[in-house]
């Protein structure tokens, strides 16, 4: 294992300890370590595709957007088409996101910007969908979401779901020719493509999983919050890209990966948790996850193999 | 006399490769010492610390008799220590004027303000002087890999006249990698005028030009001292020896292992014509040939290879590769034909740098290697290992990370990137460049072995004597258009022969 | 060997190439064009001195945000430390909260305020080498932290008439704050051409490492790139307050994004090393002109961001110089 | 002396001032008990997903021996917080937002849910904004976020009032996502749009607030009348000065307190969950509607003077049963 993995595997298990070691009762509950696993597994989720995005150096900002756009249709669909919905929401989400893919190497546009203009459409077509209005989910539709929702202990569906996915994305980044060419093109695009690698086609499914893995986590969303709501993406965005970054992953592109984003994940859903568990009063909440955040990443980017920051 | 510049007992580990060990020179007044050595033996490392860019372990640097710490490049600059790096220096997205002063702004600056006129009047004086014709205003990026080289050299003999200290030193690691004669004999002839002010160290694995230029040499091997050489005792045969520490062959290019190439036409080219670049160029090229494409830089010759390997497209005419005609759009396309490219460039070009060598040499086979959908890690392992063995690249596994190669050793990771593709053709621009005697000589003898197994090869050379050495046959470029072809199977032609079509 | 010359000098481009030439130029005028066909009140002098009074607060942080770019980097705490800084404003001139009465003076302290988060920005990047990116995120959360700590989340109402003529004051025909605007514009615009540090921040967009080796205090042209952008956002908070008639932590809500959206308009690179002050004040316009059309034409709320997506890709596409920008990110 | 238990209030963010009064109401009311050490506000900054988890964290940390007053983020998230809620056997009040079919009456631990009527709110405000401009002219309005609940029933309310004034013509609106400078910059760009603009309807007072100011640089306050919700200090100081003309109190301090105090006296036995009656489940509590006419009164014992509030009146401000 790398440094840098080792590095932000530490903050995990010190902000464990800390939380533990305050309030053990509380926080080593199974009801809490539930919790946290719900909330981890949202974010871990959603992290995925955006992990391969920033190893190839770009970023995608449409992926609140897409939250938004994914909880709409997918309620719609399960409200009146049953399990398709699952179908529709996830190859949905494939699609636009190779829309950003392409958007980003066909016409070449800097993915911040691409990804930054499709996020206002994303949102756009989300207030659109709904009628600008948060959509229920039908009762009659709620047995629909069993796979997410069925209970072992405080494991959920959707936290065996956010396992099982890390196993593949964990299989793909390393052992797969894909896995390679991002790592390859995040560190010398050119060098990549004069090797004959085709860039384009691994830059574009890179995208096309971030749009995948947002479908997935919109997915989750609603077997948690029951609803489809056009405006709960706009939170995400920034959290999402810094659970990525928070575990290691160099938004310069190249270094870091899908355990990296694990770590990231459990750093984020640690703070957030930990913060009312040990009872921080709201008002010191937001400065000491500026902090943490802050703290975490000097932790754990490992900068032997990146010679600048910016 | 007072040596200007003593670095005494230098040692610098980096992990797990002892880069240099008790290193000693000096440098004299009015005095151009080189440096030579294999790749990694150190050169440049130890240049580096002058540089200020790495700290040394162990060991003390003198400047005109005064023991100096050198912490950071700022301070080398302060004390009049240039550099031209290995790799290049210049910033594409800039001018060339902006270049030429980057960091030493201040000299031109009038009441807070740079006060503009002055500095491209400056800048124009120091182009002319290096024999640059170009106007300061030029952005890098449009200047070809040579331009560029130049402007950085142009910027530290300004910078080094700048200086307020008695001969300041600068220098200059294999400057002339990418230059051709003429500008070489126009910058030695600068050297030496300047010398009377400045101390040069001089890198270079171009030995000729080292014994042509150098007052002094020393030999570093294997980040020892391996003996200095007054100008008197110099010659080439003295260097090569002290440092490979062998004696070579006396056969340089091997050419007695040169074979007559096969029948069959695994490439052609019909009347190809790039407008500004190359006009109705045609040839056919054998399974098993060596064939050398020479001119000068602007004949068009690096853009026909451009075009062969998928980078740019031509206007007119036809490829026609294993006797069907083709299009070439990337090099993804021109791989899957066959294909293969070795740059001159490696560090942008050649390598992806901050990954481990057996993914560089694996990569563009990766997808071969996969069994269900994962990669077969061992196989990358065991692939990689074995063309580490036959190139004999220096490096304790196949998990190092390119980026800690020396520059020869990176080239030859290159080399076996391609070797192990196994495509039909391969161009190579300046296989040798940039790499040792020793290694060189290994190049060569790769370069046989992979003909005697059918490879067809496209090779610019360093020198005309590469050329000759090497190749079956020899396409000479001008202006655009083929000037000469001659046949070096049979019998090999004197440079005085082609340079008669080159110019 | 040919000879490279240089591309037209300036003084021999006529007006009307340099226009062609520059994209986002061209850009802004046929939004302009358009809308002025499509409504009759676009163009006219009332809604020039509206757009520029509306655009006066986005074209301050989007030169600080232009040279962040510029340099490679980036900074989302836009927000935070104006929304602080504007409390701090609000706190210190005559208010209801206390009985401070700074006058101007607060404007300059803003600055000061500002300045210090900024420098806090650069030196976290610098020293700590983390991604501007998570620093500028972190400060942001701090500074918003900060600012709904001391108000407890109720603004601060001023009640200071003198301080709030820096907003709503005009001189002639146009609107204080953009005069203020133009005139930071113009010391900005000189930093960045006229000095060292102006070609050192474009260096240090091209590559960062070549700029290092060459000796250049990369660590302090950075902190010092935040901290031109830290007192840039103080004095916007200090006009929001005046703006608003009150401080509010809440109120730059959108600002960082919008000034990203106008430096990219303009046609800065997001990847560094390209671009100029004057592309900042394009794009600024470029958004303001864009969104005042749009209310003017009764474009529907809903598909207004779309639209406004739309538009940014469609810009982007035409204006980003490719030729300089050899690998896209 | 009771055991104390955590009081939980959820809202979105303290950086708003109704939001923030609110914190305060619970802030006094846990003082009353001499808990203070057990009050825990927490906001989800506009996330839903951290809402619920805030709360779930809680439940954690006080093992169950919790109540809570919650502002659902969305109308749509209060099901998936009371089926968590209900499962952990922790007391509960919500406010304001919530979907139609899902029934208070059907959970054991969710005691009420308690809303102000926002379409009223929408409604009040606008006819009042109408009359004060005599029944006609043009009207300019700011809705809030796209999608967001609140937005939506007030808008509902405003055109209610709309289509009983034919004489009233809406010549354009906009969005503002509740902020300040957007309001500033919406209603500074229709006013060049038509500058016949005689009243701007706001769905809540900061928005107004924005809108005032543009008017103020235009200078036009004091001429285009204004009115917003929720009666931030700043909005009764502009109804105060003429410049606005209504908003709605709903009373921030009051919810702060009671949507714990209910239900804690629930948790204690001192009400009954199954004896309470529909229209005691769900229930629209009063609101003021502040106009020129009351806005002295209003000061007067709302700014200046501090109502007394009687944390154990559990129905003072009961009105009627949503579904009646
Ligand atoms: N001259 C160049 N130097 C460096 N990179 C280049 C150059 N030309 C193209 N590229 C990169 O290669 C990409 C094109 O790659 P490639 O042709 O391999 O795509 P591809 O995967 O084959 O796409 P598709 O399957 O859609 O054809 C470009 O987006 C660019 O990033
Ligand atoms: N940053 C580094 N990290 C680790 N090892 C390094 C690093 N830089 C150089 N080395 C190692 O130090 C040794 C000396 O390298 P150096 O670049 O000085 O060789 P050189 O003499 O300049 O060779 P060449 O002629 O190929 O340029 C090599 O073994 C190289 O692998
Ligand atoms: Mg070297
Ligand atoms: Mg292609």
């Amino acid at each position: 294992m790398d440094k840098g993995k080792l590095l932000a595997l530490s903050v995990v298990a010190v902000l464990f300890a800390v939380l533990a070691f305050s309030s053990p009762q509380a926080f080593l509950s199974s009801y809490n370590v539930g919790t946290l696993l719900d909330y981890a597994a949202t974010y871990f989720i959603a992290a995925i595709g955006l992990t391969f995005v920033i190893m190839i150096g770009s970023i995608d900002l449409s992926i609140g957007g897409m939250l938004s756009l994914f909880t709409v249709v997918f309620v719609l669909t399960l409200n009146s088409l049953g399990f398709w919905a699952y179908l529709i929401t996830i190859g949905l989400g494939f699609l636009l996101g190779m829309a950003n893919g392409l958007i980003f190497t066909k016409l070449k546009i800097p993915s911040f910007i691409g990804t930054f203009g499709a996020s206002g459409v994303f949102a756009s077509l989300a207030l659109i969908v709904s009628g600008g209005r948060p959509i229920g989910l039908h009762p009659q539709a709620l047995s629909l979401l069993k796979p997410l929702t069925f209970e072992l202990g405080p494991i959920k569906g959707s936290h065996l779901l956010a396992f099982l996915l890390f196993g593949i994305f964990f299989l793909i980044q390393n052992s797969t020719p894909f896995g390679k060419y991002v790592a390859a093109v995040g560190n010398s695009e050119r060098a990549t493509w004069l090797s004959g690698v085709r860039v384009d086609r691994t830059k574009i499914f890179c995208f096309a999983l971030s749009g995948l893995s947002a479908a997935l986590a919109s997915i989750v969303l609603v077997s948690r919050m029951l609803s489809g709501d056009p405006t709960i993406g706009t939170p995400y965005q920034l959290q999402v890209i810094a659970a990525v970054v928070v575990g290691g992953t160099a938004l310069t592109g190249g270094v870091g990966g899908i355990f990296n984003t694990l770590l990231g994940t459990l750093i984020i859903t640690l703070v957030g948790n930990g913060l009312y568990v040990v009872g921080i009063d709201v008002y010191y909440q937001m400065i000491i996850t500026g902090i943490i955040t802050m703290v975490a990443v000097i932790l754990t980017l490992d900068r032997t193999k990146i010679k600048v920051v910016k | 006399m007072e040596p200007v510049l003593k670095m005494e007992n230098i040692s610098k580990a980096f992990p797990g490769v002892r880069a240099l060990e008790k290193v000693s020179i000096e440098v004299f007044p009015n005095e151009i010492v080189g440096l030579v050595g294999e790749n990694g033996a150190g050169k440049s490392t130890l240049m580096k610390i002058l540089a200020g860019v790495y700290r040394a372990d162990k060991g003390e640097i003198f400047l005109r008799g005064k023991k100096v710490e050198i912490k950071n490049p700022h301070d080398a600059r302060a004390l009049g220590i240039g550099m031209v790096f290995q790799e290049q220096a210049v910033l594409p997205n800039m001018r060339v004027y902006e270049n030429l002063f980057l960091g030493r702004e201040k000299i031109f600056a009038r009441r807070g303000a740079l006060d503009q006129k002055l500095m491209m009047q400056e800048a124009t004086k120091i182009l002319e002087e290096v024999g640059l014709e170009l106007s300061p205003q030029v952005y890098v990026h449009e200047l070809n890999f040579m331009e560029r080289q130049m402007v950085e050299i142009a910027r530290n003999i300004w910078l080094a006249r700048q200086a307020q200290v008695d001969y300041p030193t600068i220098v200059l690691d294999e400057p002339t990698t990418v230059l051709e004669e003429e500008e070489i004999e126009k910058l030695f002839n600068k050297l030496r005028e300047l010398k009377k002010r400045v101390s040069f160290i001089y890198i270079s694995h171009r030995l000729k030009e080292v014994v042509e230029l150098c007052d002094r040499v020393y030999v570093l091997k294997d980040g020892h001292n391996a003996g200095c050489f007054s100008r008197e005792e110099l010659s080439e045969e003295l260097l090569r020896s002290r440092m490979v520490g062998r004696e070579l062959h006396e056969e340089y290019y091997l050419a007695s292992r040169q074979r007559k190439p096969a029948e069959k036409v695994v490439l052609e080219l019909r009347n190809c014509t790039k407008k500004g670049a190359f006009y109705d160029i045609s040839f056919s090229l054998h399974q098993g040939e060596i064939l050398s494409l020479c001119g000068t830089v602007g004949s068009g010759k690096e853009e026909l290879c451009r075009v062969l390997y998928g980078e740019t497209k031509f206007d007119s005419g036809e490829i026609w590769i294993d006797g069907k005609r083709v299009s070439i759009n990337s090099p993804a396309q021109a791989f899957a034909l066959g294909v293969g490219y070795i740059s001159e460039d490696r560090r942008n070009e050649g390598l992806v740098l901050h990954l481990p060598i057996f993914e560089n040499i694996t990569l563009p086979i990766i997808h071969r290697l996969v069994r269900g959908f994962l990669v077969r890690r061992e196989e990358q392992f065991r692939l990689s290992q074995e063309m580490m063995n036959k190139l004999q690249i220096k490096a304790l596994s196949p998990s190092v990370l390119c980026f800690n190669l020396s520059g020869g050793n990176q080239q030859k990771v290159v080399i076996a990137k391609w070797l192990l593709s196994q495509v039909k053709v391969l161009i190579m621009s300046h296989p040798t460049r940039g790499v040792d005697v020793g290694a060189k000589h290994e190049i060569y003898a790769l370069i046989r072995e992979m003909a005697e197994n059918g490879m067809a090869m496209i090779i610019m050379g360093d020198s005309f004597e590469e050329d000759i050495g090497l190749a079956n046959r020899i396409i000479v470029m001008k202006d655009g258009r083929v000037s000469g072809v001659l046949d070096a199977t049979e019998s090999k032609p004197a440079p005085s022969d082609l340079i008669q079509y080159v110019v | 060997m040919e000879t490279k010359t240089a591309v037209l000098s300036d003084k021999e481009k006529t007006w009307l190439s340099r226009i062609g030439a520059n994209p986002s130029l061209l850009a802004l005028i046929v939004l302009v064009i358009f809308f002025s066909f499509l409504n009759p009140r676009f163009f006219t002098l009332s809604n020039l001195f509206n757009i520029l009074d509306l655009a006066s607060l986005l074209i301050i942080t989007s030169l600080s945000l232009a040279f962040i770019l510029m340099m490679g980097s980036i900074d989302l705490s836009v927000e935070g430390v104006v929304g602080l800084c504007s409390v701090v404003a609000s706190l210190l001139v005559k208010n209801f909260s206390n009985s401070n009465d700074f006058g101007f003076l607060a404007l300059i302290i803003c600055g000061l305020v500002g300045a210090g988060f900024g420098f806090l920005n650069g030196f976290i990047l610098s020293r700590f080498k983390i991604p501007s990116f998570m620093v500028t995120l972190g400060i942001g959360y701090i500074t918003t932290g900060l600012g709904v700590l001391i108000t407890r989340g109720n603004p601060v109402v001023i009640t200071d008439w003198s301080f709030r003529l820096l907003s709503l004051g005009k001189v002639g025909f146009l609107p204080f704050p953009f005069i203020l605007a133009l005139g930071l514009f113009f010391i900005v615009w000189f930093i960045s051409e006229r000095t060292a540090f102006g070609r050192y921040v474009l260096a240090l967009g091209g590559d960062e490492t070549i700029v290092q080796d060459l000796g250049i205090p990369t660590s302090r042209i950075k902190t010092e790139a935040f901290l031109i952008g830290g007192i840039l956002y103080g004095i916007v908070g200090a006009l929001l307050t005046a703006r608003l008639g009150s401080g509010d932590i809440t109120a730059p809500l959108g600002f960082t994004f919008d000034s990203i959206g106008a430096c990219v308009l303009g046609g800065i690179a997001i990847t560094g090393g390209v671009g100029n002050i004057p592309r900042a004040i394009i794009g600024a316009l470029i958004l303001t002109v864009l969104r005042n059309g749009m209310v003017l034409m009764g474009v529907s709320p809903y598909v207004q961001q779309g639209i406004i997506g739309v538009i940014l890709i469609a810009t982007v596409a035409l204006t980003i110089d490719r030729k300089k920008i050899k690998i896209m990110k | 002396q009771e055991e104390p238990v955590y009081l939980g209030t959820a809202i979105r963010s303290l950086s708003n001032p109704y939001h923030a009064v609110w914190a305060e109401g619970a802030t006094a009311f846990a003082k009353s008990l001499g808990w203070e050490d057990y009050n825990v506000i927490q906001t989800c900054e506009g996330s839903s997903e951290k809402q619920l988890n805030d709360i779930k964290a809680l439940v954690a940390r006080s093992q169950g021996n919790a109540v809570f007053s919650i502002d659902p983020n969305q109308a749509t998230d209060t099901q998936a917080i009371a089926n968590e809620l209900e499962k952990s056997g922790v007391y509960f009040l919500t406010w304001w937002n919530k979907p139609d079919e899902v029934k208070v009456s059907d959970y054991k631990y969710w005691v009420c849910h308690v809303t102000f009527d926002n379409r009223a709110s929408g409604y009040n405000t606008a006819k009042i904004l109408f009359d004060s401009i005599g029944g006609s002219g043009k009207v300019f309005a700011l809705q809030g976020l796209l999608g967001n609940s609140s937005a939506i029933e007030r808008w509902e309310g405003f055109e209610r009032a709309l289509a009983e004034y034919p004489e009233i013509e809406l010549v354009g609106w906009q969005a503002a996502d509740w902020e300040k400078v957007k309001a500033y910059n919406q209603v500074s760009n229709a006013l060049v749009a038509d500058p016949d603009i005689k009243a701007i309807w706001c769905a809540n007072d900061a928005m107004a607030i924005g809108a005032l100011e543009a008017l103020r640089a235009r200078e036009l306050i004091g001429k285009v009348p204004v009115s917003g919700v929720d009666a931030i200090p700043e909005m009764i100081t502009a109804i105060k000065n003429g410049e606005a003309v209504a908003t709605v109190a709903s009373d921030a301090f009051w919810q702060g307190g009671m949507g714990l105090s209910i239900p804690l006296a629930a948790k204690q036995g001192k009400i009954k969950v199954e004896e309470l009656p529909e229209n005691k489940r769900e229930w629209i509590a009063d609101t003021i509607l502040i106009t020129q006419e009351n806005i002295d009164w209003y000061i007067e014992n709302y700014v200046e003077g501090a109502p007394e509030y009687d944390w154990n009146d559990y129905w003072g401000k009961w009105v009627r049963g949503i579904r009646e």
